[in-house]
């Protein structure tokens, strides 16, 4: 199990090539990639706050609760923190299990625990002003799910 | 009882600083919130509406009821938006 | 859209860095990485056949119903033939999606119907024999999910 | 008419070529499906469970009882395995 909260970068593709490397029972390995979106051209970056300490916990503890729902062989969280411009990777989950079933589940129960109990949040800086990104209710409701 | 209060996102922002430590003799964390609001007009502002912020005592999510009983460190936020 | 057949190897990271970049629109990649699984360690290799021809038709249709069905920037398939040994890569998708819901359901889709519906077969060459895998009746009610 | 007709993993196996030409008049798939069987007892036993056969027209799947009118290229395998 990794988790890592950084303010550098990370490469998707460098992360996913060494996980769960060398396991001969895996079969299917699920990545997601948050990017930073800008669909209006109005953005000037995304900062991201989080609360050292907690924040590793609660990743930790999320991941720890995907391995033992799912047959996992191992589970990846990444998460940026700072200012990211639009097109810069925010974060990234990767999940690895013989079957494809449990590492798409696993992975969408990452992203929907992630955005709603770890503690981040987003500003966005645009040229009209700055505002904190509202919690969704879908967001919340998503939970559920699982 | 001695405790370290974290604030963040907007919360930070209408308070005016991340941190700070506090002496209470409250009991819970709403016990806290009250006497907080009680302070200062920034700290009303900030705490005005308690369904739009969340609480973790000790880097763990809890009620507005939990008890502050053996706490270290308590932190006010607003809903989480990470991924 | 990109669809591709292929014997040769394929870098997941690689493919991932180039998929949907500089598309401001793009909030989420998901991808899905098919692995050859040899969990008692007596496999030899995989050898996978195809239908050239209408493997390119069948992948391109099923990736169009996904751009269709989704709010899709974009969407990736590659699959490979020929004999594949233990840990190599065999498949991939990747969509890439304003929201990340959009992202994992399409790229689930992707995987449903290319399970069933794309003409690849797979022959298991082990210490014990060769056998053609038997498609599952868990892939094809898979297909009513949808 | 004259069509190709392929065959893929164990029907190509137990046929023992992956693709020929036959003249025929069947109207259907499941009339040359017939007409093969009758030819020798490697196409009887490839043949001999179609729930354990797909079938393709000019490379798009179809049912046995589809019409075999215009059809260049008539492919059997067994149900597909990707991903």
């Amino acid at each position: 199990m990794i988790v890592r909260v950084q303010a550098e970068d990370f490469d998707t593709g460098a992360e996913l090539a060494d996980f769960a490397a060398d396991r001969q029972d895996v079969g299917a390995v699920v990545s997601f990639t948050g990017v930073v979106r800008d669909s209006d051209a109005m953005l000037d970056r995304m900062e991201i706050e989080h609360y050292p300490g907690m924040t590793e916990r609660a990743l930790t503890d999320i991941a720890a609760t995907a391995m033992s729902r799912w047959e996992l062989a191992d589970a990846l969280v990444i998460h940026r923190h700072g200012a990211l411009r639009p097109g810069e990777r925010i974060m990234m989950v990767a999940t690895a299990a013989a079957h494809r079933r449990a590492a798409f589940e696993a992975a969408d129960f990452l992203m929907d625990y992630l955005k709603s109990r770890a503690p981040f949040w987003k500003k966005e800086v645009t040229r009209a002003g700055e505002n904190w990104v509202a919690a969704k209710d879908d967001d919340e409701a998503a939970l559920g799910r699982w | 009882m001695t405790l370290d209060i974290l604030y963040f996102a907007w919360v930070r922002e209408r308070i005016g600083e991340p941190r700070e430590r506090l002496e209470t003799s409250a009991k819970t964390v709403a016990g806290l919130v009250e006497e907080l609001r009680a302070r200062e007009p920034r700290y009303a502002a900030a705490f005005a509406d308690l369904s739009a912020l969340r609480v973790a005592l000790d880097q763990e999510l809890a009620d507005f009821d939990a008890p502050l009983d053996g706490v270290r460190e308590v932190a006010f936020f607003p809903p989480m938006t990470g991924g």
